[in-house]
């Protein structure tokens, strides 16, 4: 058991950190927010470029040798600088394919970890209010119908990965941007996230799994999925709780700073735990991946999930909250990590979603250590 | 004790409701329910017609165009305003600025300037908070220097609620320098269109604007337009803030908030049954129905007490009611599922951060509820952040 | 609207106070619940005597013409000084008697109202958690068997008020504690309350009322005895508030009272909202029963009971926090308030019971105003 | 970065097990599932036979009778042990006293008192706290006065954590009264049958036992019994209350009662169902045992950190760990509806407050239960008040 990063992981972490602090300012996010498809191309290019498209994928499914570790480490430096470009999906996207394990599989793969392509995943509902579980786009043999959301980097995607209810059960489906029958309805995420509605009428589509191969590799990667945005939420957490501790030093009110009180000292400290918290359920979800236990798996990362949801927006809100008025401003950094906390919180499904997923994961598993 | 509505209430509650039936107009209600950010022109509206029947400053004294209302029915006048969807009120002339004038200010002020509140004419800011000094009054610096009949006002102030709307100010400035910090300040009345005053907008997490910051540069002001005795500013802040606090636990808001949430959760489906039958959603919202109440009864409870207590009930209903603010406003936004998530202006808006063209996936009833969940971040804040009301509690009332 | 209490009811409120000042001293309570039955008879006939036990009763019901407020304010008083007088049950005892409206309860009114008799209300059961509306006790013509719960004031009492399942659903019986076939288990609460298990096993009974008007009569007397319950849980929250208080004003810690600290005085702000709340509740409740709209009075008292109970526990447990030590100590009256707190908070029915009421008659309630 | 249980320590775990599921004798066994004042002789029963195999005092120095295990060994041994309802063993003497002996004692005193500990014969007691020093230990004044080659101690210690079992005491006295109020403070070891020690014990909420008040009345200590320098106790306390805290995590207990919990939710019925099945238990469990996963988490990131950074996560899972317990506790109140409201008493306890001849009607699955809830108040003030916690993390680890 060790909770120490690798040096390799360590120099991964400090080329995003270089990164971020570099070409990542906070004018920058602003333009790119305001930019047509509210992400930068040229910062994909450097992702490529700098090898974390691939660094969390093994090398059998065309990656550079890492998994969710590398993964969650490269979210939550992407976190902290609350970059918008789709991290996530792209996670989502590349695990869903290299757990298909097929020649066309990593094709596609190849083109997604050299930044060639961007095929986004598109495997939620309104009605599933975050369940990806829950599908009601119907595949009548390759055309597809239905309405999937929030679906990320969508401007920019070549493909989507999309998920249909035929004779199977459910089917996953590659569906070219271009093809007829599909159409987007753009908008912005509370976070900034740049996403669509996708609107599939009759949308000609490739099937590359259906049933339960389909449904398995569905849950692999949005497992990974949900480390990884465990990883950002992490990411914006620290980086808001710090920042938050910094001001309450130099902030000063009725002749003293205000980190000299008490009951703000206090409100700090159950912040750090929340963060703290969220890092080893992190950590704990990370373990689980390792392992072959289904069930261990799902309650661990429907933990993590839980915990960045409740913890995340009790940091958000107290960054806030301590920083006063300046806290909501548009202009500070404060007020956007609580964006992306609200976000996230709700991403792939609230609390209650997770709960219920953890409850019923632990019932059927074995308890840990026996 | 009668803990309930007397039979006289309930007639005036019929009363309220049916002359706003009748008398608000439809495009008014429709944009009251995006609840947010009204415009200028529409509370101007709204305030003529109550103004026409005596209701638009029902508070004020009956000579200055007040109703005579008892506290309670003014309670029920702000319900059945809610409750209509009719537009929420310029609250800076008439609540906080109005009740200075007509306790402190002169007569000739007070008819120079309580008429345009009463009938929706002039809209007014407060211009206390400064960059540095939020909770912190009285570290407050803009300067007032003595010059002839004029104040020479040099300084800068933030937060200034609605200041995009308003036609006057009215300022806590420091004319002396030497005197205790609370001893040196004053209150100006100044006009916004004077030279040597700009505006900058501040645009808030809900990609808004509510706040502004006003910098006076060599702003030239009559001396006629100090309020009341100079050095005093002080104690008329204390008594306006006392009123802010109070107005602040929002009932009639949060109540319509609720009914409006409940007609969210009959349309929003949640595993194929409408979300008011999820028993997690029943559960909280059953809670925030609950803590409404309570605040609601402590609210008439205050209102009926008769004292001017100033300060601890004040301070007590400010912070439940501005942490039901906001447990009402997320509770909704998880009401709409993917839907809450999007940023979606108000269509019928004005003053947006920028336009960014999208038009998002949501339903009428979603509009402006993922906004001002963002916003409602900030009524634990303003009007004394909660930290500073509850060690006024501690002081004041449990005398700790 | 008016929330101030009368002359005559200040008087009331006085009365008890005084008694309690100087007849209820913390040896004394220590006493009674290592006695017997656990409480005492001559203060009981002395409630008689000063005409509490008819002061919440209405004239046409041969009580002294006060109703849920008289009741609500006598229990606050007692809450106050944590008596552990059968109070709660004599309320509804009585009501239940009232609402029946026949020359038969009236007689038995009569008799409580001056303290001749004790009658227990044996209205719930194990498997129903507090809800009282779970009748498992069959009635086969008039012998009742099953098993009664938590029946306080049992070791006094001359007859119980059986609630029991018949030929038009459920039945209101009275059982004498002498009839054959009726046993007790007696234990004490943790709030202390001396309380027996009522085994009712072919017991002879006496119906009073059935169907309809028998569930009618009893959501009515719970209805005053949740009311009564409030009354006692305020008068404990508002106790164990101000002594906390006053400790905080004379410990003293690092060199200063301890009242200096902010984190402390903020919890010490929160537990005075917490008790404003209640009362708030209390009087909207009392409100309610004064009104003839039955889905109001129920939300109202649900209301009430949802706050008392995590409203109580915050106050009580903070309560103990605050004084340290010395809090969780059984010589010090903070831990018993904390033990009335916690078992009020139970006592008929958890949070999410009275959620769940709250709720439903919400639905069908028309909105307050309209 | 390995987040996971390796191949050996399963290997370990597997023979921990194997180990307990031989020798831990039934009514140990039986007596441990009301978990809590267990006997003495219980307690001494099972030191002996773990110390038989060398795992009585598994943390200490080998050279002492320690195992050589890792911090995740050791966590894996406690866990097995609450798992298999082993008495819950006495934590003062083991956990407390000896890693400060065999760090700053003498060798005479460490061959005199450590192996009373390892088997299990010798029982301790700490006295630091007195009245009117709870957290503020700086502020005490039993007194220790040289005289010859004793030290004559007068004074009072109370919150003695079961002081009614133990032989001897580790002492906080004031030596120096001239000194700063941290400089004058020494460790001395009494032994508790001296002449001029009377005890009290003190009732708790449960109606149990757990700490006492200790009166010195001029008690005759030989000067050999001080530990390490005079003058430099405080920073032996400080040592030892770092273990306290690290400790007060209690993870293995805490998963223990969550399995406890999950057997009693499956027999208690709920609306003629498993109670398992309740949405609302469901979700409550369910956010106390992420909650737990986290703190367990947590805690192997400590135990592998090498560190012993004595204070900040120490702090930090002290916090969390014992609000933890208290919401389990209450949680398996709840659970057992009812019958989780009766005053019912270990029937195979001792030391009890009063006897009340009574025999509530709880299933055997229900003792100890609500007893335990209400001594779990504790939790969160012993080991440093969580106020103190909070503020050391504010101090120490954010710098504020």
């Amino acid at each position: 058991m060790d909770f120490t990063y690798t040096s390799e992981q360590d120099a991964l972490r400090d080329s995003v950190r270089r990164f971020v602090e570099r070409e990542y300012d906070w004018e920058e996010r602003f333009r790119i927010i305001r930019s047509d498809c509210g992400f930068a191309p040229h910062h994909w290019a450097m992702f490529a470029e700098l090898g974390w498209l691939g660094a969390g994928l093994s090398e059998e499914a065309g990656g550079f040798g890492g998994g969710a570790i590398e993964n969650a480490l490269i979210a939550e430096e992407l976190g902290r600088a609350l970059v918008t470009e789709p991290f996530v999906p792209h996670v989502i996207a590349t695990q869903l394919l290299a757990a298909l394990d097929s020649e066309a599989a990593a094709d596609l793969i190849a083109s997604l970890i050299v930044g060639e392509t961007i095929i986004a995943p598109a495997l939620q509902e309104a009605a599933g209010r975050g369940d990806w579980r829950h599908v009601e786009t119907v595949a009548d043999a390759d055309r597809l119908t239905g309405v999937k959301t929030l679906v990320e980097g969508a401007a920019r995607a070549g493909s989507f990965l999309v998920s249909a209810r035929n004779g199977d059960g459910v089917g996953l489906y590659l569906v070219a941007a271009s093809a007829k029958g599909v159409s987007r309805t753009d908008y912005r995420t509370l976070d900034n996230r740049r996403v669509a509605d996708l609107i599939l009428d009759g949308a000609e589509a490739v099937l590359l799994a259906s049933g339960a191969p389909a449904l398995t590799a569905i849950d692999h990667a949005m497992d990974h999925g949900l480390i990884a945005l465990c990883g950002e939420a992490l990411g914006a957490m620290d980086a808001a709780l710090w920042a938050t501790r910094d001001y309450l030093r130099v902030r000063k009110q009725f002749g003293t700073a205000i980190s000299n009180f008490q009951a703000l000292q206090h409100r700090m400290a159950d912040m750090l735990i929340e963060v703290e918290m969220t890092r080893s359920l992190l950590y704990a979800a990370l373990g689980a991946m390792a392992g072959d236990d289904a069930q261990a798996r799902t309650a661990a990362v429907a933990a993590a999930k839980v915990q960045l949801s409740t913890g995340g927006l009790q940091v958000g809100a107290q960054a806030i909250q301590l920083h006063g008025g300046i806290g909501v401003t548009e202009e500070l950094n404060i007020s956007h990590f609580y964006r992306k906390l609200y976000g996230i919180s709700r991403q792939f499904g609230d609390v209650d979603l997770h709960l219920a997923r953890f409850a019923q994961a632990r019932d059927q598993a074995p308890r840990r250590g026996g | 004790m009668t803990p309930y509505f007397s039979a006289e209430d309930t007639a005036f509650r019929a009363e309220v409701r049916a002359f706003i039936q009748t008398n608000l107009p439809p495009d008014l209600a429709r944009r009251g329910r995006y609840d947010y950010h009204p415009r200028r022109e529409d509370q101007a509206r709204w305030a003529k017609i109550l103004a026409g029947k005596g209701w638009s400053v029902p508070h004020f004294p009956v000579a200055y165009g007040g109703a005579g209302w008892t506290g309670v029915q003014r309670f029920i006048f702000e319900e059945e305003m809610r409750r209509a969807y009719a537009p929420t009120m310029d609250r800076i002339g008439p609540e906080l600025v109005a009740p200075v004038l007509y306790t402190f200010a002169s007569e000739e002020q007070r008819q120079a300037y309580l008429p345009g509140i009463q009938t929706g004419d002039t809209f007014w800011a407060q211009g206390f908070s400064e960059p540095g000094s939020g909770s912190d009054l009285a570290s407050l610096r803009t300067r007032a220097v003595r010059d002839g009949d004029d104040y020479i006002v040099t300084g800068q102030k933030t937060w200034t609620t609605e200041g995009h709307h308003a036609d006057m100010i009215f300022m806590l400035v420091r004319t002396d320098m030497e005197a205790k910090p609370q001893a040196g300040i004053s209150a100006l009345i100044i006009d916004l269109k004077s030279p040597g005053i700009t505006r900058r907008p501040i645009w808030t997490i809900d990609e808004g604007l509510t706040v502004n910051e006003f910098f006076f540069d060599d702003v030239r002001v009559p001396a006629a337009n100090l309020v009341g005795q100079e050095g005093a500013g002080w104690s008329y802040a204390k008594f306006l803030l006392t009123n802010e606090r109070t107005n602040s636990a929002e009932v009639p808001h949060t109540k319509r908030d609720i009914a409006q949430l409940r007609d969210i959760a009959r349309i929003e489906q949640k595993n194929g049954r409408p979300l008011m039958e999820d028993p997690s959603f029943r559960n909280r919202l059953a809670r925030i129905e609950i803590d409404t109440m309570a605040l609601e009864t402590a609210v008439l409870r205050a209102l009926t007490s008769g004292s001017h207590d100033g300060g601890s009930i004040a301070s007590l209903v400010k912070v439940r009611g501005s942490e039901l603010r906001q447990r009402i406003a997320d509770l909704a936004v998880e009401a709409l599922g993917d839907r809450g998530l999007a940023i979606c202006l108000n269509p019928e808006g004005e003053h947006r951060m920028f336009e960014d063209g999208l038009t998002p996936p949501v339903p009428d009833h979603g509009i402006g509820i993922a906004a001002k969940a963002m916003f409602r971040r900030a009524t634990t804040i303003y009007g004394g952040a909660n930290e500073i009301q509850r060690t006024l509690i501690a002081k004041t009332v449990l005398e700790l």
